[in-house]
Formats: structure tokens, sequence, C-alpha cells
């Protein structure tokens, strides 16, 4: 134990010079936008001098080392400054935005992962043959889409030509209030207040959106679950469990499955920060209310505050993910943290 | 108790069909020890696994017969098999560490059998799991039940093998070559083990093997397998006293024993006489007080503790100890791989010690003092063709080209036995020993005065080892050179070399001439490994 | 019918203050659905049936009358005595000059817009007793009364705003910013930055005829794709502001209003920074070489006026009005060989990402033509962020398009923004000595005034003689309408949802 | 396995050993594969050939002739400016084929070295770099991408700088775990003994070992680059109008699917999706071919 916490910490401390790495390109690349947000948001029909007063008053005629030390300085009291757009702290913004974004995420991972898992672990145990091939062609379809494209498709067929699928307008149809905030999750929120014709209709927005970033990470996770089983598969422990007489459920998922899982979860981290990129446009044609298109909006209108919390949000997001990742593998395997690994 | 008649076993490829097995028959009497041995790919393997319906994809039982007490094993519904695997025949596979699922504690895999046979229930599962690693004798067995593969050393989890394969008493114990990868130490507990435990139980058991030594002492009747069929059967005395098949006689000659010489190794017509070779008095290598610490993870790893000895011009030295002693440590850094700690390397004279490793390789001694790999497979580029790889060193070293350059690697590979049309493959597309006579060649290509041999032949059959020690020696002879040859079998050391030195824990705990060392030997760690090592049937016709 | 109307728009919402730094242009419909004016613009009916503001008409929203005085220096409001603020607080003349002077001391475009109407003080504005407030002007204007109509000078709840108000703050930016304070017709139930906004009746309105719709979501769908599915499907009732083509094709399924909007015009900018826009020869090559009926066809599915093709005669002082150019290659190409660059050159033709569904389309058109007259054209995608200041801070863009309406319908004011020097719609840099009078002299001067109409036509000839902005078309504002009724079309381009109502399908 | 050496079989003379032998044998053995390339050499041949065959000028528009359904004449149909979408799609094959190769070419490149040295040098070097390319994962890539092409503005060349950039990390990472577990390999130590400088080891030796699963990550990432340049172009940061591309054709065509015009996005998205597709049943099959091992 002390052994995986040494390593986890380990982990943390590593952590840090990605995050002090992202503050600082974070904050370069925002200034090398293009685009004078004095100008942005001195409004329509401003005159130079009401411009200068809105670059003062952003902080933004000072030299750009000030800047940066007076950003540092407020983001180490734990301010990530006001997004100019919407007058509002970003951090606020985040918090509401985000889960959102997470909810939408996950539901569109576990969805890919109930599906690729079990569509690898097929064509795992039978290579080769036209099931192989017919899951390589399928999951690979999946990801030669652009979300965007795959999306507008879902929306025209389901909801336009078919009318099953709900009115693509974010999180719930305005028929249903927003469920009492706890988490920020809709499902898990409804859940826990018991409103469950609320959670049937955060479910069904959630289906579209969910289902079109589901197609995009059926790939890699299908590939990966496939490559580790045919590995784990051919490992001398499997010979030694049929050997033994184990029956085959216990032999493919008992022994072959949980040592497949190692690759497949660190595949599973990789996919799930790629997803948050991706969200950035599903949510656009959802008209999600997540961070992705929070970002967008920002980084259009060079709200430099915005994006740089944005940006290191999703640091931070990657850094925990990368983290939880190793405590699956600490939990999955035992050798985490030794040189045996 | 088993029966095996015109068994044939065929694998789809895809080069089309591979007939592994192509026709055995065999008995096997209730309590007996059968010995199955014979060279790699000779289909031993693939005859156990056969028996217990567990061929890879694509294997299958072409014809013939097998009836394991009355039940026809090819027939038989997979349901039935998973009755008959692990009660009724179980097996034990060799490197012990793979063949245990690497993140399942050890008493619960034990536990998985001994439930699937309804050995135990969900409530004295744990107890009877710890009985069974009891009955493996490995202390602590209590505790050992928590522990995961990779906390045990190899010999203990090959116990655990042990234990899962005996936990739900079979009738019939497979042991598919149970000690590879193991020290000669080791593999002599756990061989022992194995016996007692098949002796106590009344098993049948079979044990797969290439080492001939450890069959005839551990079985009471051998078959000889070749390519897929059986060429001889019999007791281990007599087969091996008098062997009748020319392959028998090939085998038995080639496995080094007490008495042998390097060309008895060899079958009787290619044994040409040695040419004679002088041993020069003054030293070519001086090793001092050679040390090497790692900086491990958990303190400093003292590998090499202060090792003193001289390797003269034109002698051969031997290396020997256990695993992990030491061995490849010293060789890498004589050979100037890797810098020593401290200590002085005089060649001719001369402390090369003091170069660095890294720009050694430009140095002009870098021609001189050259190495052969223990893993031949490894030690070639997978993307280079032997000519390729026996080519790179007369580029690099000699300056070699064109015309010329293609002329010497046509005569180094003629020197080695190399055919020439082989030269354009892949190592993927060699033999073992074509890859050893690669590394040889390349080895000797850039004329080197110091050649250090780390277990050249370790991966090897014996038949190709005998033919590789007799080209190892042939070149001595003829292009003069010295050898530092590692290895961990004292059987073989005593073939090639003048002069051993063995080495435990980092140290030199005795060194000598062979004969000396061998025949008296002074350190009681010397004495066991000697005794250690299976006995080998000699010829009564041997030369 | 439901008693509840849902609208989509494809614009966020940023703020529910528009007097705030930063507050975009959708937010302006918080200032007229929630707040209210002292006067208002009355409505008139447009040829096509569709409802759209009366510039010459003034009616009272908060205010219950009002007086000019001779010298045209003051004007006197009275209040009406039955208003009342969401907390039922009376809206007194304490509230009125509180909010202007607000309006006038923030800065930025509010500033700017007051300033238009001549109000540019908080010593300007005074709140005579409760129910009477008076404005004081330094010269008389005629756009003085039509500024106190635009979204600008709303009334905010002065008492809960100085309670919210601190030393750092003292407008209370902070507070209003989330949450409005007024009388308006509407109370925001809620809102959801990026997402929606909901309106709630506020039944004590005092400015007008009470609305029949109790509640009205506004939400945000950034897809034009799917703002279009949503209203076709008839799941929401209002979609503002979409595209022309949309509009053009969902005419035959829904109710679509689209109104050329008032005094704003679709225009090619020749920067006279770049030395050859100021060959007048080759200004005039270039608007003969602009294929006008093609763009108004793609680019803006016939939906809005045309520009072009007028008479060579001005007889009135409509704005926006017809250019005597039209597409003539043959006369484009005498023209340029006639100019110092027979043989063409190069320039960059500019667009702006935002506004790229007009933009493009138009570009590559303009592009294509030019072309064939030797202009090579490199079509230049400017973010969003950056158009701003490169096209009219810097005003660095040698050829571009642009698209400047002016709130107070006169050509004066158009004219102010778009022709004077140093002014921010001025996008070529043109300076007409004789332009820069004339505005001066027209911008304030009463409409009615004999002087008034021959200057503006001599000001509309040399625009055309000039050429700094080639008129393409005046665009139209779209609206879809399904199972809903009442709407009307406002200058300031918002959904003014005060007039909305539910139809039974 | 037996010592004695065969003489060629008739077999192996036959098809020999050559590089070109092996790709067709790669290319029988797997149906798929075989289709993968089949479809690479259809789009290769449009993008040399293309803008010399299609029937229109892909930039000639005609506003009397838009948004035409396809047919005879325009078989893909005309975009909202009359264009002639047939022709546009297949000019874009060329300037879709430059934007991910080249944008792979240079993460390869760049990936390659850096992971190499790292992997092979180990120590500080090591850790600086994986700190570095953390701090690279750890942006959301597309968002990334978008702020990079934000910044220097969206031509072409920045385009694939950026798509380069994001994609720089995952050759780092391969490589260096791929020279990390060859660093100590005996063939290393082999050539070190042959003379050979540490760089040279790195580079011939040790490095092209590290090809083959390189090759499926390439393929991947040219499909993704076509992805990520469609991506940017919905956002409005593609390249310049009125340049055909696929991914802007996609993403403005996207807004008429609703109105009914859905061959504007539909014929893009499929080329897009058929190079995406393509590209990545291509891996397996590359991979094979720079792996001798495959070699029988
Ligand atoms: N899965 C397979 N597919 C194709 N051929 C196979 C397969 N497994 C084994 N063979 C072939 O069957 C033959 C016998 O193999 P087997 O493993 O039984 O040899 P072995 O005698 O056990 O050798 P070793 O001592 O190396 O273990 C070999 O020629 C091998 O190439
Ligand atoms: N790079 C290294 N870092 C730390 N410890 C090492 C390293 N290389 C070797 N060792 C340790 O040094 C000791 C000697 O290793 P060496 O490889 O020389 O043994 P060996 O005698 O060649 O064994 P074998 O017969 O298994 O090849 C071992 O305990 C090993 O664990
Ligand atoms: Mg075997
Ligand atoms: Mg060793």
């Amino acid at each position: 134990m002390a052994r995986r916490s040494s390593a986890t910490l380990n982990r943390i401390l590593q952590a840090i010079p990605v995050l002090i790495g992202v503050v600082v390109i974070s904050f370069i690349l925002t200034r090398a936008l293009p685009g004078d947000p004095a100008v942005q948001f001195a409004g329509a029909a401003a005159t130079p001098e009401s411009i200068e007063e809105v670059r003062r008053s952003l902080g933004l005629d000072k030299p750009l080392p000030e800047q940066f030390l007076i950003y540092v300085g407020d983001l180490l009291q734990g301010d990530l400054g006001q997004s100019v757009s919407t007058g509002r702290p970003v951090a606020t913004e985040l918090a509401s935005r985000l889960p959102a974004s997470l909810e939408l995420t996950l539901s569109a991972l576990i969805l890919s992962c109930l599906i690729a898992v079990p569509l690898g672990v097929l064509a795992a145990t039978r290579p080769g043959t036209w099931i192989d091939q017919l899951c390589r062609i399928l999951v690979t379809a999946g990801v030669s889409l652009p979300t965007f494209f795959t999306g507008i498709v879902l929306i025209y067929v389901f909801y336009y030509l078919l009318g099953i699928a709900p009115s693509p307008l974010g999180r719930l149809d305005f028929v249903y209030l927003d469920p009492p905030r706890i988490t920020g999750f809709f499902l898990i929120d409804a859940a826990i207040a018991g409103d469950w014709e609320t959670w049937f209709g955060a479910l069904k927005q959630l289906v579209l959106p969910a289902t079109t970033l589901a197609l995009f990470t059926l790939a890699p996770i299908a590939r990966m679950t496939r490559a580790a089983m045919l590995s784990a598969l051919a490992a001398d422990y499997v010979r030694t469990a049929r050997a033994a007489g184990l029956g085959p459920g216990m032999v493919l998922y008992g022994y072959a499955f949980r040592n497949a899982l190692l690759p497949v979860v660190t595949t599973l981290g990789m996919v799930f920060s790629f997803v948050l990129g991706a969200n950035v446009l599903v949510e656009k044609v959802f008209a999600w209310p997540g961070i992705g298109s929070y970002a967008v909006e920002a980084l259009v209108v060079s709200d430099y505050a915005a994006v740089q919390g944005f940006v290191l949000a999703m640091a931070l997001l990657f850094v925990i993910l990368n983290l939880l990742i190793d405590l699956s593998y600490s939990l999955i395997d035992p050798r985490f943290g030794t040189s045996s690994k | 108790m088993l029966t095996i008649k015109d068994l044939k076993v065929a694998f789809k490829t895809r080069r089309g069909d591979v007939q592994a097995v192509k026709g055995i028959s065999f008995d096997l009497a209730k309590g007996e020890r059968l010995g199955i041995v014979g060279e790699s790919g000779s289909g031993k393997s693939v005859t156990s696994y056969a028996l217990m319906r567990i061929l890879d994809a694509g294997g299958r039982i072409k014809s013939g017969e097998a009836v394991y007490d009355g039940i026809d094993l090819k027939q038989a519904a997979e349901r039935d098999m998973r009755e008959i695997r692990g009660r009724e025949i179980s097996m034990i596979f060799q490197n012990p560490r793979a063949a245990l699922n690497p993140i399942r504690k050890v008493g619960h895999q034990l536990e998985d059998v001994l439930r699937q046979h309804g050995r135990a229930t969900r409530q004295n599962a744990k107890a009877k799991a710890i009985e069974a690693l009891e009955a493996v004798k490995i202390n602590e067995a209590a505790e050992r039940y928590e522990a995961y593969p990779f906390e045990l050393s190899g010999g203990m989890c090959q116990r655990v093998v042990i234990a899962i394969a005996l936990a739900c008493d079979p009738k019939l114990l497979i042991a598919d070559e149970p000690t590879t990868g193991l020290d000669i130490t080791t593999q002599k507990a756990v061989m022992d083990l194995v016996d007692d435990l098949v002796r106590a139980r009344e098993m049948s058991s079979i044990l797969i093997t290439h080492d001939l030594g450890l069959a005839s002492e551990y079985c009471d009747r051998i078959v000889v397998m070749k390519d897929g069929v059986i060429v001889e059967e019999g007791r281990p005395a007599d087969l091996f006293s008098n062997p009748r098949h020319a392959y028998t006689r090939k085998l038995v000659d080639a496995t080094p024993r007490r008495g042998a010489s390097i060309r008895s190794l060899l079958p009787e017509d290619q044994r040409a006489p040695l040419a004679a070779r002088t041993i020069g008095n003054s030293p070519m290598m001086e090793v001092v007080n050679l040390t090497k610490t790692y900086q491990g993870k958990s303190g400093p790893v003292y590998a090499v503790k202060g090792i003193s000895f001289t390797i003269r011009e034109g002698e051969s030295v031997g290396l020997v100890g256990e695993s992990g002693c030491g061995k490849s440590t010293t060789s890498s850094m004589i050979v100037r791989l890797l810098d020593p700690t401290s200590g002085h390397l005089l060649f001719r004279g001369e402390d090369i010690a003091k170069l660095p490793s890294e720009n050694f390789s430009r140095h002009p001694l870098r021609q001189k003092i050259q190495m052969v790999f223990q893993d031949a497979t490894d030690s070639l580029n997978p993307r280079h063709t032997a000519r390729q790889s026996i080519a790179e060193p007369l580029k690099r070293l000699t300056g070699l080209k064109g015309a010329h350059l293609g002329e010497r690697v046509e005569e180094l590979a003629a020197l080695t036995g190399l055919p020439s049309h082989l030269l354009d493959r892949f190592p993927h597309q060699l033999s073992g020993g074509q890859k050893a006579r690669v590394g040889i060649a390349r080895a000797i290509a850039p004329d080197p005065d110091l050649l250090i041999l780390d277990e050249p032949t370790a991966a090897l059959d014996v038949s190709i080892q005998a033919v590789v020690l007799n080209l190892l020696a042939d070149l001595r002879a003829r292009l003069g050179m010295s050898y530092l040859f590692v290895s961990h079998d004292l059987n073989v050391v005593r073939l090639l070399c003048d002069h051993v030195v063995v080495m435990k824990g980092g140290k030199v705990v005795e060194a000598g001439a062979v004969e000396t060392v061998m025949d008296t030997p002074q350190n009681p760690y010397t004495r066991e490994l000697l005794t250690a090592a299976p006995q080998a049937p000699a010829r009564k016709t041997a030369a | 019918a439901s008693d509840t109307l849902v609208a989509v728009t494809g614009q966020t919402i940023n703020s529910l203050d528009l007097h705030r730094t930063g507050t975009n242009r959708a937010s302006y419909q918080v200032a007229i659905n929630s707040y209210d004016r002292l006067i208002t613009f009355g409505s008139k009916t447009l040829e096509d049936g569709s409802v759209s503001f009366d510039y010459s008409k003034l009616e009272p929203e908060l205010a219950e009358s009002w007086a000019i005085s001779d010298d045209g220096l003051t004007i006197t409001f009275k209040l009406k005595p039955n208003a009342v603020f969401w907390d039922g607080s009376k809206v007194t003349a304490e509230d009125v000059k509180w909010s202007f002077d607000r309006a006038v001391s923030v800065g930025g475009f509010p500033s700017t817009q007051m300033k238009a109407g001549g109000l540019v003080r908080p010593d300007q504005f005074e709140a005579v007793d409760d129910a009477t407030f008076v404005v004081k002007l330094d010269k008389p204007s005629k756009l003085s009364l039509p500024d106190l109509a635009v979204p600008v000078p709303f009334v905010i709840n002065s008492k809960v705003a100085k309670e919210h108000a601190t030393a750092d703050d003292p407008w209370a930016t902070e507070y209003l910013h989330t949450t409005p304070a007024g009388s308006g017709a509407y109370k925001v139930a809620r809102w959801d930055s990026g997402q929606q906004i909901v309106y709630e009746r506020f039944d004590e309105w005092a400015g007008g005829p009470l609305p029949k719709v109790r509640r009205i979501i506004v939400r945000e769908v950034p897809s034009p794709a799917t703002r279009r599915a949503l209203i076709e499907r008839g799941d929401v009732q209002v979609s503002f502001d979409i595209p022309d083509k949309d509009a053009a094709e969902l005419a035959e399924k829904v109710k679509v209003y689209s109104t050329p909007i008032a005094n704003t015009m679709h225009v090619v900018g020749l920067n006279y920074t770049f030395e050859p826009f100021q060959d007048p020869n080759v200004r005039k090559a270039i608007a003969y070489a602009i294929p006008y009926k093609d763009i108004f066809d793609t680019a803006a599915y016939g939906r809005g006026a045309p520009l072009w093709g007028g008479s060579e005669t001005i007889e009135d002082t409509s704005w926006p009005r017809k250019s005597p150019y039209s597409h003539d290659m043959e006369k484009a190409k005498e023209l340029l060989a006639a100019s110092a660059y027979p043989d063409g050159f190069e320039v960059p033709l500019s667009i702006s990402t935002d506004l790229a569904s007009w933009m493009e389309p138009t570009a590559l058109l303009i592009q294509e033509s030019l072309g064939k007259l030797g202009i090579k054209t490199e079509i230049e995608k400017i973010p969003g962020a950056n158009w701003r200041t490169a096209v009219l801070v810097e005003k660095r863009l040698p050829l571009h398009l642009e698209n400047f309406g002016g709130w107070l319908d006169t050509p004066d004011y158009y004219f102010f923004w778009a022709y004077q020097e140093g002014n921010l719609f001025n996008s070529s840099n043109y300076r007409n000595e004789e332009i820069e009078t004339l505005t001066s002299e027209t911008l304030h001067m009463a409409q009615d005034d004999p002087e008034y109409a021959p200057k503006i036509k001599r000001m509309f000839e040399i625009a055309m003689e000039d050429l700094p902005r080639i008129p393409l078309y005046q665009p139209a504002l779209n609206v879809a309408v399904n199972s809903a009724d009442g709407y009307e079309f406002w200058f300031h381009r918002q959904l003014d949802v005060r007039s909305l109502t539910n139809v039974e399908s | 396995m037996s010592d004695t050496t065969l003489p060629p079989t008739v077999a192996e003379r036959k098809t020999g050993s050559g590089a070109l032998a092996h790709t067709i044998y790669v290319l029988r053995e797997n149906p798929v594969t075989a289709l993968s390339f089949a479809m690479f050499a259809f789009f290769i041949g449009s993008a040399l050939l293309g803008p010399a065959l299609v029937p229109y000028d892909p930039l000639q528009t005609n506003a009397a002739n838009a948004l035409q359904a396809p047919s005879w004449s325009h078989w893909f149909g005309t975009d909202n400016l009359g264009r002639d979408v047939f022709s546009r799609v297949i000019v874009a094959t060329r300037l879709d084929l430059i934007i991910s190769v080249s944008a792979v070419a240079l993460s390869f490149v760049i990936g390659s070295v850096l992971g190499a040295v790292a992997g092979y040098r180990g120590g500080w070097l090591d850790v600086v770099l994986n700190r570095f390319l953390d701090t690279i994962m750890a942006f959301p890539l597309f968002v990334l991408a978008m702020g990079i092409v934000a910044a220097l503005g969206n031509s072409i060349s920045n385009i694939i700088l950026a798509t380069a950039i994001i994609n720089i990390p995952f050759y780092a990472r391969l490589v260096r775990a791929e020279v990390n577990i060859r660093r100590e390999a005996g063939f290393t130590l082999a050539a070190k003994l042959a003379g050979n400088s540490d760089t040279r080891v790195l580079a011939f030796h040790i490095f092209p070992n590290a090809l083959p699963p390189m090759m499926v990550q390439v393929s991947l990432n040219l499909g993704w680059a076509i992805l990520n340049a469609a991506g940017l172009s919905f956002i409005g940061l593609g390249v310049r109008p009125p340049t055909p591309e696929w991914g802007i054709m996609v993403a403005e065509g996207a807004n008429f699917i609703v109105s009914g015009e859905w061959w504007l996005a539909l014929f893009p998205g499929l080329w897009l999706m058929l190079a995406v597709f393509t590209f990545n049943l291509m891996g397996d099959g590359l991979r094979d071919i720079v792996d001798p091992r495959r070699r029988t």
C-alpha cells in the first residue's frame, strides 16, 4: 500500500511541471490570438478613448510580463479571473458548464465501451475470420466521419425526418425544470431527487450527442481490446488455466480479460481527453451548454481569462484523469509501482 | 492407462498445413514415469497439448487414437474434457512465472482450480489452497497464499504451478520442460519434489525434456522423438548406453558429460582431429579488482565485488556461476560496453578500463576485443540480413568496401559453416544454430584477439550446441584467439576451457585449471554446482 | 393556447445590462423586454402586411406626455402615475435621472449613443419632482427625442441598484449584469448564460398593453440547421434572425417575416489609403464589375432590397437608395483601361469569419468577376475578434465588405458614421471636405427644414461619385414564426417579445 | 529446426524475398488491406490527375445554376454558388492529401527525433521530454489546434503546423518506448562492438525497428489530420475560400442538410470518410510491409 501511495504521490508531483507548462503556454497562446479584446468589448460605435478605457480596465495596458505575474498571482489565490464576454468569474462559469461536458463525455464513453469492448473480445476470439474483419470495418467507419457531420445527420434523420429523437436543445427540454443541483449531472441529480420524468427527459437529450461521440471512440477502444485480448489469450497463464480445466468463461474473463484490461484502461484515458476535445464540435451542433462551446466562444472573441481558465481546467482534469487511471491500474495490477512493471 | 495410437496433429498456417506430429503411438501404464526427449520442434509439446485438447487455434488432431482410462480424448465433448483437465490429467509448463496469471493472487489461482473441480467450497477453499501449497513444500504457505507471482522467485513459482497441477489429485501429470529457465540447483530441487509427489500419490507422469540427463534420472521409460515421429523407446539405461537409432546416438553423443572430449560430442563420422594450439605465457587481459555497483531504485546493487583473474594469450577461460552472480556484468565490462565502478583491465599492459565505454567504439582496440552474445535471436538486428550483420563490423572497423567486403563476408560464412545462400535471409528466417553461426562470424570478422562468449549455446539444442562448441574450438585453433567463456554449465566449460573461474554473488569463490577444479573442487559451492547437474548417460561405445 | 412561447436564436446573451462594458448586441433584447424607456416608436404596417416600428411616430412608454420648449433646448416629461417597478415601488423621476446619468457616465457604447442625441453630461438631466423629469440640451437636435426611444436610455430601479452599488462600482454594473431591476413587461425569471433566458410577464406593466403570453423562453441554438429543424417541426414558435436561405425556403411552410433593415446597407469598402483606389476610374470599374444580381440571389436569396441600377437623378431623400451602377463588364473594362492600372493589380479581399454567411458568397462572386478585369484578389477571412480592429479601428483593409446600420433612421446619421472622416464606420478612410460640412450641417437639422433635402441630395451625389462604399443591397432581418403571431420589426434588430402571441395551430 | 541447411525452396525462388514481392504478399494475404491500398491508389490518382480530368472548373461560379441536385451533368450536384461539387470534391483530394501527409510527416520527424534521443539517452533529457509531452497532451488537442490556428492565422501551412504539433506526443511516446526497450538489446550492443557511434546505433540500428508500430500510428494520424482540418473548418478556421477542401465543404454543406440539399455535405463527407477509412485500414498492411519479420 505504501508503495502504491508513494507511486501515486510521485505522479502528483510530476503533474506540477505540467501544470506550470500549461499556464505558461496558455498565457502565451491567448496573447498571440489576433484581435484586440479592448476593441471587441468596447462594443459597437466605440471611440478611441472608450477603447483605451476598456483596455485599462482589463489590465491590458500593462507590459506582458507584468500581466503574467498578475495572472499567476491571481491564480495562486484560486482566482481564474473574470470572463469579459460573460462578465462572470471564469471559475463559476466552468463549474456550471463542466458537469454538462462530463456527463456527455462519460455517457458517450460508457456507451462506447459497452459496444466496443465486447466487439473487441469477439474479434480477438476469432482472429482472421469475417467477424473480425467486419468488426474492423465497422469501428473504422465510425471514426472516419467528422463528429459534427455525424451529429447533424443524426439530428436530420432521427429528429427532423423520423421525429423519434427530442428536439436538440441542449440538456433538457424546456417542459422540464432542471433538477436541484447537487452534482451538476442531470441524470444523477434527477435520480437523487427521485424525479424520474426529468431523468428520462435528460436521458433522451443525451442519446444523440452521446451516440455521435461514441461512434467516434469505438475504433480505438475496440482495436486496443482486440490487441490486448489477443496477446492475453496467447499468454502462458491462459494455457495453464485451460490445462487446469477452468471453464471458458473463467479463462476468457477471469484470466485473459482482466489482464487485457490494463492497456484498455490506458487507451480509455487517451480517448477521454480526445473526446473532451471533440466535444467542442458536438456541443455546438446539439446546443449543449458545455465547456467546449464556452471555449470556442471565448477563443473567437479573444476572451483571455476564459480561454486560460478553460485550458487550465482541462489540464487539471487531465491530471486527475491520469491519477484515476493510475489508481485503476494499481487496483487491477498488483505490480503497479514496482520495477517488475 | 493411456494409449496413443498413430496420433497425427496438424496446424493450419499461412503456408498450408504443417504436420507437427506424424503418427506416434505409445502406452503409459499406471504409476509409470515416461520421458519424451527430442530436439526442439520435434513435436513433444504438441503431443501433450493434443492429449489435453488445448492446441492453439488452427491445430487439430487429424487422426489416430488417444484413449485415457477408457475415455476417447479425441471424441470427448469439450465439457467432459474440462472435467478431465486438472482432475485426471494435469500439466506443468516451462517458464513458471509466465504460466501464472500475473495479476491474481496465487492462492486464488489455486482456489479457482479447486472450486472448478468441486474439490472445495467457498468456505474451505482457502484452507485447501494452503494445504496444497504446503504439499509442494513452500515455506510459510499461509503467507504465500496472498502473494502475487511477481513476489515469488522462479523456483517458488514453479512450486505453485505444481501445486495447481496436483491440487485435484490427477492420475497423470505431464511436465513440459518444467525446469528450463531455472538455476541448476533449483532445477534439482524442483525435479526432486515432483518426483517425490508423483511417487507418493502413485501417479503416472510424462516428463518432456531435451535434457537426456534429466530424463534418465527421473524416468522409467523414455521415448525419443524426431520430426513428429517416435524413433526409439526403451528404459533409460538400455536406451542411452546402447542406442539403436542413429538419431538417438547423435543425441546421446552430443550431451556433454564427464570424461567426454569436445570432438566426441559430434557424430562419429565428423570427428576430424582437432588442430593443436599453443597457449602463451604472457597475459593478454588482466582483470584486477574489478567492481561494478549499480544505482538501483532501492539502494546500490553490488553486482561485481572486486574480482581478479588473468587470460593469457591463446588461453580459454571459463566463467561459471548461477544466475545473477555477475557473469554478464563482468563480461560487459571486459568487452568495454560498460564502465566499471573501479578496478583495472590491462589489455596487453594498457589499462582500457580508463577509456569511457561511449568512446571505445572508435578506439583501435575495439577491433581486438569482440563478443558473442547469449541470445542469438536478440543479438541480430531483425531488420538486417545475415550478410548485413556480418558486414557491419567489417565496414566500421576495417574499412572494407565493395567487392572485398563481399568476399570477406563469404569467407567468414564459409569459416563458420554458414551456407552462402543463407546470407540474404533475415534472422527470423534462420534456425537457432544458423543464427549462432552468424553471431560468431560477425564477432570474428574484425580479427579479434580476445573473444568473449556469454553463454553462446544456452538457447541451443544439444546437438547444435555440440556443433557450435566444435566450431569455436576449431576457430580458436585456426585464428589463435583467446576466449572468455561465460556459462552456467560446468560440463560445457570443461570441454572448451583451460582455466575456470567460479563466481558467486559477485565474487570469485574458486579459480584454477579446469581439471583441478572439476575433479577436486575445494569450495562447497562449486561442489554443489557439480552435484546438482544431472548426469548424462554415457554410451557404451562412446569414444 | 398554452401560456408559454419558445423562441430560438443563434446569438448568445452575455449580460442583462446593456450599459455594461462588453455587453454584446444580442443582449440588448433584455433592455427592451425587461426595461422601459420614457418613450418609444410607434408602429406601422408595411406593404407586405408585416408590422414595423415607425420612426416618424413617438409614443409614450413610461412618460405620459412630454413637451419641448420653444427654443428646442428643454424637454419636460411627465411620468405615468401608475408606472411601478417589479418590486412594487413607483417609477420616479429620480430613477430616470439616475439611469440617464448612468448611461452618459459609464462610457463605451451607451455614452456614445446618448451623445448622438446631444445627451452628454448628468447635469443635463433634472428630476423636478417625482413625476416630472427635464432634459436640457446644449443645442436643438432632431435626434434628441428619437435617441430617447432607442434601447440605451432605459429606466432602472435606482433604489435597488444603489443598494448594490459600491465605491468601486457606483453604477452597480456587477449587480445589474445578472439581476435586472426594471419596470418592463417581462421579468427575467431565469438566465442561463449561453443557454436560455426565461421571461415571466409583469402583470402591473404600465408601459403598454399587457402582453398575452405569460412566459417566454428564448433559447440559444448555435447551429442554424438545428434551428431550422426546430421551427419547421413546430417545436418552437419563433426562430429569430434566420439565414436568408432558410427564409426563402421556409416561407412556404411557416410564416416568415423578412424586413429590410432600416438605414442599413451591405457594401463593398474601397480603402482610400490603398493607392489604386484613389483612382476614380478604378473605383467605378469595380462598381460596374460587381455582379449585383448574382450576389443578391446567392448571398441573400433575394431577401432584402436591391441597391443597384438606380436612376442617375436624385429625387428624394430616402435612404438607403439604389446606386446608379449595375453589372456591366464592358463599361468596367473601359473604365479600368482608362485608369492608371489598365492591367489590373493585386489586392486582398477581406471578410469576417463571423459574417461569412453573406460575406463569403459575395466575396467569391466579386473575386471571380474582378478576376475577369485582371484585378487579382485573395480572400482573407479575418476571425471575428480581429475583424473590428482591422476594419473599423485600424481601417487597414484595402478591399472589404462592410455592413453598418444606423439606429436613428436618417441619411445624415448614416453619413455621419460612415462617410465622415475618423468616424468608426468610415472604414475607407474617406475624406471629402464638402461631405464633412454637409454632414455636420444636416445632422441636427430638422428633416422638414427646406435646406435639408438639397443638402442631403448633394451628399448622395458625392457619395455615389466618390464611391468609398459601393452599396450592394439592403439586408433583411428574417424571422420565422410557427403558431405564433404579433412579430414586429425593430431597427435595433432584436426580438421584442412583448407583442408576441400564441396562435392555436 | 535442423542445423543442416536447406537449399532455397522452389516457392522461395519464385516469390523471392524482395520488398515488392513482400508487399504483394501482404496485400494478397488480407483482402481488407488490399482493398485499402487500392483505395489509396485511387486517392493518389485523383490527387495527381484530378484537376486535369474534372469536367468543370472547381472555382467557376454560376449563380443561375446554384443548388442543383445531382444529375448527369453535375454528378454530385452544385453548391450555393453554382459550382460543380464533383469537380470540387476531386480537386480537393490533392490539398487534403497534402495537409494530412505533410502534417504527419512533420510530426513523424520531430516526434521521432525527440523520442529516439530521450529513449536512448534517458536521464534528465527523458524526464524533460516526458513533462513536455505531458504538457501538450494536457491540452484538449483539438482546442490546442484551434488556438494555434487562431493565433497564427488560418493558412494551409498553419493548419498543417497545428495538426503536426498536436500529433507529436504520439510519435515521441511511441518511439521513446520502442527505443527504450531496445537500448540494451543484444543487437544494439553488437552494433556498438562493430564500431558504431551512439548516433549511428540509434539512427540505423534501433530506430528502424520502431517503424512497424509507427506505421499504424501514421495511418491513424493521416485520417485524424483530415478530420482535424474538417473540424477547424467547422469552427471557421479552415483553409481560405474558394479553395476546395473536403472539411470546409462538409462543414458548410452540413448547414444545408436540413434544408434538403443533402448532396453538398454528403459527397465531400463520403470522400472524406473514405479517405480516413482508407488510411485507417492501411495501418496494419503498412506495418506488415515495413516489418521484415513478416517476410517468409
Ligand atoms: N500454433 C502452431 N501453428 C503452427 N505450427 C505449430 C504451432 N505450434 C507448433 N507448431 C509446429 O509443430 C512442431 C512441433 O512443435 P512443438 O512445440 O511440439 O515442439 P517441441 O518438441 O515441444 O519443441 P521445444 O523443445 O522447442 O518446445 C514445430 O515444427 C512447430 O513449428
Ligand atoms: N542495469 C542494472 N541495474 C541494476 N542492477 C543490475 C543491472 N544489471 C544487472 N544488475 C544486477 O547485477 C547482478 C549481476 O547481474 P548479471 O547480469 O551480471 O548476472 P549473470 O551472472 O550474467 O546472470 P545470468 O546467468 O542470469 O545471465 C544481478 O543481481 C542483477 O540483478
Ligand atoms: Mg515444447
Ligand atoms: Mg548473464
